[in-house]
């Protein structure tokens, strides 16, 4: 039997539920409603919760960025909005089939499916991407759903190992036998499930290689962990996986990414959400997750000196100044979920020795470092920033 | 070391024409093309000027025939008053003689250089003397005339008089040139008077190129423009040496009345101030303490020149002095008290200038130039009201705009000063700065370089500030920068109006379709959501769009009623 | 018993083969020529095959990419050579201790293991991970080895779906009882096993949201077919993974991409290697792969016309041009596994519609049309380019 | 409609003065410091030319005064030979009159408008009449001069004699102005001066600025230049007009004689074929078809005159007709046939014109008067041979390049033409643009903008092209263009040698340092790869590179050898 860990499997606090009815059954709402605007020589319009800086907000008490109240109108009849009116309507109807037939569709293919040119004109419905991606965001915020939910995947990226079983339909397997490979993980993730679990933490792993050396390592085995490498910012099916194995199993996240102003973004990211995304939030989002490394605090402390690099842009002190990763630091220095004495130092070191410090700049130590002394030490002892 | 006095053996002095010949590059006569085109200019500039002051409506004819390999003979004919026999050596033969050079007055010429100038070109690249026509009404005088360029004087070769039974009024002169070359290029002959027609609709002007093609620029105003008035010199644009050279030479009795007299905005009781100021600033200089002595040069120029005389004990004295001055022959004012006088101006203040002497094209004859020579599909014109520069000199500018019709795509700047089209040094010149700084997207010139547009500018002044003496750039002076931009930017704005007009009417046909095209797609959706007929969903929303716009006309109809 | 196929497993052409042992053997060689040189007085220097265009030939018999013979020769006594010697010799050691000690490490691995401070100077062994890469491409040239069998890992990317049976290592597992998330292949596939194969080819699919939907509607299940995402330009384990699919195992190769000029650039590393690695063709390349679409023709056959894209970039015939995809197809004109009519007839259309066509634009058809018409109608009837 | 006689009554005659008073800025004096420079280096160049004519070696002082705000006393005086008595009017009072502007010949002036337009600014500006007092060795004559502006004539107010009991000689000349002020700018006096004194380092330059404070640029040169001479017009460089007028003033007794002795490179031979040319050319314009005419022209060009002369029938015939042209008296020289001269001209092949007359100050002094003036840590110069622009107009560029001592970082061009410092415009210079043409990084210059480094480019000629009449501007004439940076990269290469020198010695510890201490790396490694130990695997490689560095200083010292 392990030995008790500082880091366990807590309690569940949410409950596996995807219903596609509950989807279905807000389209055609919103379908009725126009019809009897229509009906009654009423302008038609949908009211969409706007997106941007604006109508964010951080909520203190969820710990989670939320999306504030303010609607935007959209008008059949007002030359600026008809256009996008007829869009919503076509993505919305596709939605309708690709959910009630249990399809799913990329963002691309449903730009493609729903791609023609209007009778009698040289205009298509969708002239680009562009065009119809915003729709299905507005559809998100409009309804409440997850574009998972409405069977519109995400590009996939990332993996996952460790001592886990995953169902997936039909099939069900241990994500610690697929060799030094793991899962692939898909681009919706709403429908699988977590037969047994028997890791105590999940270990999110910024890259694809120190992903690897953990499981080369043995890591996931000898601590007991699950490894979930995002390979850069972590997609849209991996942070609705993080957040699901925190939420409805119980288990603790733990972030490890490169000691700069990106790796404690894509830590932000998946702790509290982003603006772009914020109406998602609490389905995304995972505000209990810790951050293992690397901090600013590793280079003195594991004598990394030497492997440091140089942060990018113009300091703030200098003409033209700041830029690239100053300026990133001071932005991230206000955030909200920083506002803590242990992270303004972390960034403020950053800033005043103008290095960064990457995960396998571990490897000047040795190979087995990160994974033999480094992780546990820092984990075991509960040496985590919040 | 050799003696001073072989030193200066060769000690000789040179004539102005022979300055000039050595320097023809300064008046224009650099180039092959170009120097034709000065050539043309020179000729045609008094044809037009002497038509003006004769008030005759101008009808001149340019030809240019080929002799030989750069060899030309230039013919500018004109209906003008013709020039009395006396003067035909001076107006042909001697440099710096003319009848505006001397005088404040606005001119297409300047120097007085021009057509003599021209003369001595002939001269030293064929040799041939110049052949002058021209008649007042009575005989015909036909004469040769040539430059002595050692003694800066017109010489007539051969002279030969004719009868004039028809009472034929004008000028004709020939000129036989060599170095030249003339090329339908904008900086050509051709381009010039094509600008000059434009900028003088009373004018028509004919040319016929070497191949014998006729082009006719026809008259498209029958007005002909008042000739320039001489404005007298305003107090604060004069120099000391102008105001003491003026005094030697005037008839008037007294200084008082040579200052009213030949200056502008000085009346009788501008003369007292002046006493007043000219015996302040003689108390002022006296004093010792030099921060004292600032701070009443300050007052002074806050105009408390009563409070400062009395700051000093017995300064009637000084002012009785001043006062008997004003009232002596102006021959006997020396330098020192012109110099007083000129210092005292500094600190008063007068009117602006007079303007009546500026003569613009006015906004109608631009208008019409435009439409006559390049017919296009529309022509706005602005002439701003004269400013003032430098503090004394009166100068206008006027814009003009033609857009499609027969123009080609291309913004296209035209530049004049004083009517007089300039050809050259574009770049440096301040109506192309100007041109070049408004932001045509806000007048909805989208694509400035594929819009059919021509601007042309006109700077009318006294005294144009050119950047060079080639003056074919205007120095970029504040008053005149701001000016040419509060022109062009009114009458864009008339310009951005007719744009918008013509696009509005297709806009409420296609604004209709806007919402019809999108009709079935959106019924089609609706039926997939809703369960509804497609073909029932189409007629609520047709019905929806038509009631709207009913209604929306009707509206529309009731405010334009 | 499914019904006997147009494309069907063949006879393997080589055999699993892969020993470390060999690796060492040359290094410890390599490294007792420079003792012996110096030893006797004499500049001490290495052979190295050089790279770039120069050296790099297309084998008509073989069908590949090759390396020519030109060498540069890299001395310790040179001022402009004296540095890059340091480093070869560096990362030599560096390789030794990893093969005999059965460890694997990423390049950023690699470049921080290696990176300290010169003694008695300000300078670094290597400043930046742009020095340390190319010393392990010239090993590779030098050594004729993979840098995977020098035990350094390539980036991920990637994942395969399909009913063969991996071992890796200790895990054995069925590649199609994964879930739709499929089996990430990992940097690494020189130790990967196939004790089961009962698929009849491989399709390679470029964009991971086709391959989503070809296992969405099983297309692997139905069509007898193992899918390859390449998510993109195909990474070296892909690419690796390809080759001894083929050769060992003997499954036809058969690609599906966007029909633009990129789409067939990734076909065409497969195919022939790229000119970077043109030393390693023999490893890499698979010139029997075939080519399914998107081609030209599928435009006007399957009425596509509407959701083509413009080309990007200036047509040669316009001033400035050509540039971008326009020039990138002049270029694919020219290479000599292009010179047959099928191809020069694909790019020569491209080039005068001036149009791209992109796999998932099959979804205007509808989401099923591509699994169940598109892509088993050209398969079956071999209608594939070479 | 006015009647033409009342129109001309206003006509009268403007003199030069007059116009130049209208157009000061041609002349230089435009903005209140470049007046003032443009003054003092009119008086400064008329000094150092008399010197120079004379061969003295010059002492000039300069003393600014302030008199009140934009009010001073400018005092130049020289030791040169003096102005006899008579001639002071001429060379102080009116425009055009001078020794040089009418011979062919180098001259830091040109126009010989320069000290009399000094006088005249002074006068329309402060009033004053110029003091000038001077002697030729004997009486010292003070006068005090104005310009009468109507009649472009110097006049005397005031005239005193003093005795000369010491001999002394020179000319010292005192001028009140207003409208200047003093700078230490870059267009000021002081610089102005300053490179004045680089250029001519036999002049010793004293600066007495108006805070009192004396500046000396020392004399560094014995050597006083000797002073330009005339040089006959060149036949390629001269019009029909010039040949024309020259003929008509010649006291020589024959066209031939005129020829030959009145033209540079024209011998009696020359004259002889010039008859074959003339009248080669008399047949060929006779000739009707076009195309046989051409030929024939090409034919000549390529100076095949015989032949084409034997290829009409009774040539002799012609050619004796234009010997005899050749032996008349050049006054009765016709226009036409000094056309037909010219063109000959065009045909004929002449040597280069000569070039005794150019005056460059040769590259000794160049260094000396850099090394005095700037005292930098390197100096060279170049000199380079005369070439012809233009056909037949003979120039000379000279550079100095300066480097490091006291000369602060960054690059400074100076520019002169005929010595003169060029203080504006140098944008549009021929010589910031060969200077700018440069890729200095190929010289060991690798940042431009922060090398101590100095440029001085001297362009000599009897007609320096100037893209203006400030003549503060070479035009870009490719022969001038390529010349000076040919020169510049000659200067530059020395410059790089030096540079180079300087480095190498500390190149080679270097260079052995960077094999050693790679040593330790490289014996870890291979020590992991073989096994041998670390220790000795160093000593082997820090032998051979011991034995290596020692053989190679062998074999650098035995090549210096």
């Amino acid at each position: 039997m392990p030995k008790r860990k500082v880091i366990h499997r807590e309690k569940p606090k949410e409950k596996f539920s995807y219903d596609p009815k509950k989807v279905l059954s807000k389209l055609e709402e919103y379908g009725r409603s126009v019809l009897e605007a229509i009906k009654s020589g009423k302008n038609p319009y949908f009211d969409i919760p706007m997106r941007g800086l604006n109508n964010v907000y951080f909520d203190e008490k969820s710990r989670l960025i939320k999306m504030g109240d303010k609607l935007s109108r959209r008008y059949f009849l007002n030359v600026a909005h008809a256009r996008k009116f007829m869009q919503t309507l076509l993505i919305m109807a596709y939605v309708k089939r690709l959910v009630s037939e249990g399809k799913h569709a990329s963002l691309r293919e449903a730009y493609y499916a729903n791609k023609h040119t209007i009778p009698g004109t040289r205009e298509n419905t969708f002239e680009d991407q562009r065009e119809s991606d915003p729709i299905i965001e507005d559809l998100e915020r409009m309804l409440g759903v997850l574009r998972e939910e409405m069977h519109i995947t995400a590009d996939r990226r990332g993996y996952i190992y460790g001592d886990i079983v995953i169902r997936d339909g039909e099939d069900e397997f241990n994500a610690s036998k697929l060799g030094s490979g793991g899962w692939a993980v898909p681009g919706t993730v709403e429908h699988i499930q977590f037969p047994e679990i028997n890791v105590d933490y999940a270990l999110v792993v910024e890259t694809a290689a120190m992903a690897d050396r953990l499981i080369e390592e043995k890591f996931p085995k000898k601590e007991n962990a699950l490894i979930i490498a995002t390979q850069g910012q972590a997609s849209r099916g991996v942070r609705r996986l993080i957040h699901r194995l925190h939420y409805e199993e119980g288990l603790p996240i733990i972030v490890f990414t490169d000691g700069d102003p990106y790796g404690w973004y894509i830590y932000s990211t998946i702790k509290q959400g982003s603006i772009n995304l914020a109406y998602l939030s609490d389905k995304l989002a995972t505000p209990e997750a810790r951050f293992v490394g690397m901090t600013m605090d590793d280079i003195k402390r594991y004598g990394l000196e030497n492997v440091t690099e140089k942060l990018k842009g113009i300091p703030p002190n200098k003409k033209g100044g700041p830029t690239g990763d100053y300026k990133r630091i001071l932005e991230e220095m206000e955030y909200p979920w920083f506002q803590n004495r242990e992270w303004q130092r972390q960034l403020k070191l950053a800033l005043k020795w103008g290095v960064r410090i990457e995960q396998q700049a571990l490897a000047n130590k040795s190979l087995e470092f990160v994974a033999k002394e480094y992780l546990p030490e820092k984990i075991n002892s509960g040496d985590l920033l919040p | 070391m050799a003696e001073a006095s072989q030193l200066f053996k060769e000690f000789k002095i040179q004539s102005v024409s022979e300055f000039f010949r050595r320097n023809a590059a300064m008046l224009g006569y650099t180039g092959k093309v170009r120097s034709l085109t000065t050539l043309v200019h020179e000729a045609v500039t008094n044809s037009l000027d002497a038509c003006e002051e004769a008030g005759i409506p101008p009808y001149i004819r340019v030809e240019i025939e080929e002799l030989g390999r750069e060899h030309y003979k230039v013919v500018v004919e004109d209906n003008g008053p013709g020039i009395p026999e006396k003067y035909i050596t001076h107006v042909f033969g001697k440099m710096l003689a003319g009848t505006k050079a001397h005088r404040n007055i606005q001119s297409r010429g300047q120097q007085g250089i021009g057509i003599s100038g021209a003369v001595m070109f002939a001269q030293i690249t064929s040799g041939k003397a110049t052949r002058v026509i021209t008649s007042t009404g009575d005989e015909i005088i036909e004469a040769w005339v040539k430059i002595d360029v050692d003694k800066n004087e017109g010489k007539i070769v051969k002279k030969e008089k004719h009868p004039n039974p028809d009472g034929w009024h004008g000028t004709r002169i020939e000129l036989e040139v060599k170095n030249v070359k003339y090329m339908r290029s904008k900086q050509g002959v051709y381009w010039y008077l094509k600008l000059t027609a434009i900028a003088n609709p009373h004018a028509h002007i004919e040319l016929i190129e070497p191949d014998g093609k006729l082009i006719v620029f026809p008259r498209s105003s029958e007005e002909v423009p008042e000739p320039p008035v001489e404005m007298k010199p305003h107090p604060k644009g004069v120099l000391t040496d102008d105001v003491y050279r003026m005094a030697k030479k005037t008839k008037r009795q007294s200084v008082r009345r040579f200052l009213i007299g030949e200056f502008s905005r000085i009346s009788d009781k501008k003369v007292d101030e002046l006493i007043e100021y000219v015996a302040a600033l003689r108390l002022i200089k006296k004093v010792g303490d030099k921060k004292v002595q600032e701070q009443l040069y300050e007052r002074l120029m806050k105009g408390e020149v009563k409070a400062v005389l009395r700051s000093f004990r017995g300064y009637t004295k000084v002012v009785k002095q001043v006062a008997k001055m004003m009232e002596k022959p102006p021959e006997k004012l020396t330098w020192h008290e012109a110099e007083e006088i000129v210092e005292a101006f500094k600190y008063m203040k007068f009117l602006a200038p007079p303007t009546h002497g500026l003569r613009p094209i006015g906004e109608e004859n631009i208008e019409k130039g435009l439409k006559g020579i390049l017919k296009p599909e529309f022509v706005t014109a602005v002439t701003r009201p004269p400013k003032v520069y430098s503090g004394g000199i009166p100068f206008q500018v006027e814009v003009g705009l033609a857009y499609g019709g027969e123009i080609p795509s291309g913004f296209e700047l035209l530049r004049y000063a004083n009517r007089v089209p300039l050809l050259f040094d574009a770049g440096s010149c301040v109506t192309t700065q100007a041109a070049r700084s408004i932001d045509w997207k806000r007048y909805k010139v989208d694509d400035l370089d594929r819009t059919p547009l021509v601007l042309m500018i006109n700077v009318v002044s006294v005294h144009v500030p050119y950047t060079g003496t080639g003056k074919q750039s205007i120095a970029s002076v504040d008053e005149i920068y701001n000016e040419i931009r509060l022109a062009i930017m009114d009458a864009a704005r008339r310009l951005q109006t007719y744009l918008s007009g013509k696009h509005r009417r297709l806009y409420q046909v296609k604004r209709k379709k806007t919402f019809e095209k999108y009709v079935p797609e959106i019924a089609r959706a609706l039926s997939v959501l809703t369960g509804e007929s497609e073909e029932k969903i189409r007629e609520y929303f047709l019905n929806f769009i038509e009631s709207h716009f009913a209604s929306k006309e009707a509206v529309e109809v009731s405010e334009n009623a």
